[in-house]
């Protein structure tokens, strides 16, 4: 399953809940303001390393860029896509589930 | 691999209708199928050919508007949810009375049954909101 | 309204609290809509959805908040053969919720067991 | 005493609009004046005459048009968000070569300098919004 | 100063963010899903019936009703109000800050 | 444009990241236009709301993600006598930025410092 979080962790829950309920092996892919978790520094940093551990996770390059931050921002392990590489995780996975 | 794209958010508002459309123009470039693009809630007001956006911005009605054109989507609003925000075509108009309708090219208006359709059609529905 | 035969798992799920936004009403419009296409049909409430499902909401269009209280349409979808509504432990837990503070029966399910039921469907409605 | 409204959400997504108004309708009702409600963001479309809600529920339009006519308030929808929003007068419209407009009665199209003026010309300013 | 908070504290950040700048003695209105953290037994009481040793704090009661709670059910301390008394505080304080 | 010598204390709350929705931009362009009242105009960044102020925004209407990038205008607040612009240190630090990471010139503030500088406004707009 592909699950995609548009929120910044600093603002709602969203990414939270994502982390509690998806399964090993789940995607997950962090998108529009949902980025701002994929970056080194900040304090959700520990986080998503740990969830690294269980999950692929992806971000989106164009809204990265879009923030001002690079793809060398983004922590080890977190895979840089675009929209492209999105519609091919759509592709690939069962079902997604959009946690707004 | 045939897709469906529900839409939550109006324009500009949210980027969802923004990022609903990447996503879609992208998928229709890797050879995809897009059954349908449902627009639900807010999303409702993409519909509206009335937008007048600054010349400097992108224009989100006209590019949803011409990427059905090319690519004949079918574009559906979601009658309740447009009728409480004020999105009318000719019929629905004429319907309750009222002297103007606001509905852009390529957008049709019918009922959430379409929303349900396009889940079971499709292979994969793929939700954009705020 | 049938769909040759083609039966699918639905969840809908939903996490926002009722009155300050409008997605639990529309999502519950969805919810009766699609009843009658007879596909596999779950709800799942987490975070603040929970609270869509609170005994004694009062409001009308002519008192309280001025909005009209949708929360008995739950008790309706019994009667279009939607029972499968699943809420999420924790999420009642940290809100001091308890099955009695519900308008409708539901099944209790902890992290593991929604995590289960989110991996079996086939489409997930959020809004 | 002089209190200005902000409203930042459009009808029925949100509360703000709703909250908006009883609170205008209990400030009226104390006695207080209404410098200006200023629409802005996605509120601009709180102004639209084209909503048709079910019949039980609130007539969001309605009311703040009702409440507009009995207390003489003055109305405004910001030009720019309207714009892009696809919320026009007679004059925007044909303006920018438009075949319909929708705004409803009692509200007014102009500048975001009147919401600045509402904040310096009233003693409070609420805002409402997500 | 008013200030007034709309939003859930599971949801998002604003009642946080707004109590790290309430200066001692300011007033706070808990109102649309704001109420929620007017609420005796979930997570956030701790930090409420903190945060009532240095501020005034409010809950709208047509939000408490709507939302299936009733004003036994809120905190004791936070003072339950209608909108007639929200104009009133809005009249008895300089400016109104909205947490949005 | 002149209010007959009211100078008031305007202050701009921003609390929201940009792009992810529209209120960062539309409350720049009431910036802009409140400027030329000759008010007592203030900006504040706080939480999500110092990403607006974020340097190598890059986007446009033909690529990224398709949405103008309007940072640079947070530049032009200068030439308008926008001079004023706070930014919460805690947010900063939380999101491992610096203000070497910012657009424009900018004044750190601390909680106590940022309460200071609300509690002194007459007008208080947030988006």
């Amino acid at each position: 399953m592909l699950h995609t979080v548009n929120k910044s962790p600093f603002d709602r829950n969203s990414l939270e809940s994502c982390l509690r309920f998806a399964h090993q092996g789940h995607s997950i892919l962090l998108f529009e303001d949902g980025v701002y978790g994929a970056l080194k520094g900040t304090r959700f940093e520990t986080l998503l390393t740990e969830a690294l551990k269980s999950y692929n996770i992806y971000v989106l390059v164009p809204d990265i860029e879009a923030r001002g931050m690079r793809t060398d921002g983004i922590i080890e392990g977190i895979k840089p896509t675009d929209y492209a590489g999105f519609v091919d995780l759509v592709a690939q996975t069962k079902a997604v589930q959009a946690w707004l | 691999m045939k897709f469906a794209i529900l839409v939550n958010e109006g324009p500009y508002q949210h980027q969802a209708s923004d990022s609903a459309y990447q996503f879609t123009k992208a998928a229709l470039e890797k050879g995809h199928e897009i059954f349908r693009v449902f627009f639900y809630h807010d999303g409702v007001n993409n519909a509206s050919r009335l937008t007048v956006p600054p010349q400097d911005d992108r224009n989100i009605v006209n590019r949803w508007s011409e990427l059905a054109k090319e690519h004949h989507l079918d574009m559906v609003v979601c009658i309740a949810a447009a009728q409480r925000r004020g999105l009318l075509d000719e019929k629905e108009a004429k319907r309750h009375g009222k002297d103007a309708n606001n509905i852009a090219e390529g957008f049709r208006i019918s009922g959430l049954g379409q929303l349900i359709e396009a889940g079971i059609q499709s292979e994969r529905l793929v939700v954009f909101g705020d | 309204m049938e769909e040759q035969g083609v039966i699918k798992k639905f969840l809908y799920v939903n996490r926002k609290a009722p009155y300050g936004s409008i997605y639990a009403l529309e999502s519950l419009e969805v919810v009766l809509i699609g009843a009658a296409f007879e596909q596999d049909i779950s709800l799942a409430f987490i975070d603040d959805g929970v609270y869509q499902l609170k005994k004694n909401q009062q409001t009308s269009v002519s008192s309280g908040i001025g909005v009209k209280d949708f929360s008995k349409t739950y008790r309706a979808l019994e009667g279009y053969d939607v029972e499968k509504l699943y809420v999420d432990n924790k999420s009642m837990e940290e809100r001091g919720l308890t099955v009695d503070d519900l308008i409708v029966d539901v099944q209790l399910l902890d992290d593991a067991q929604m995590a289960q039921l989110m991996e079996q469907q086939d489409v997930v409605l959020s809004f």
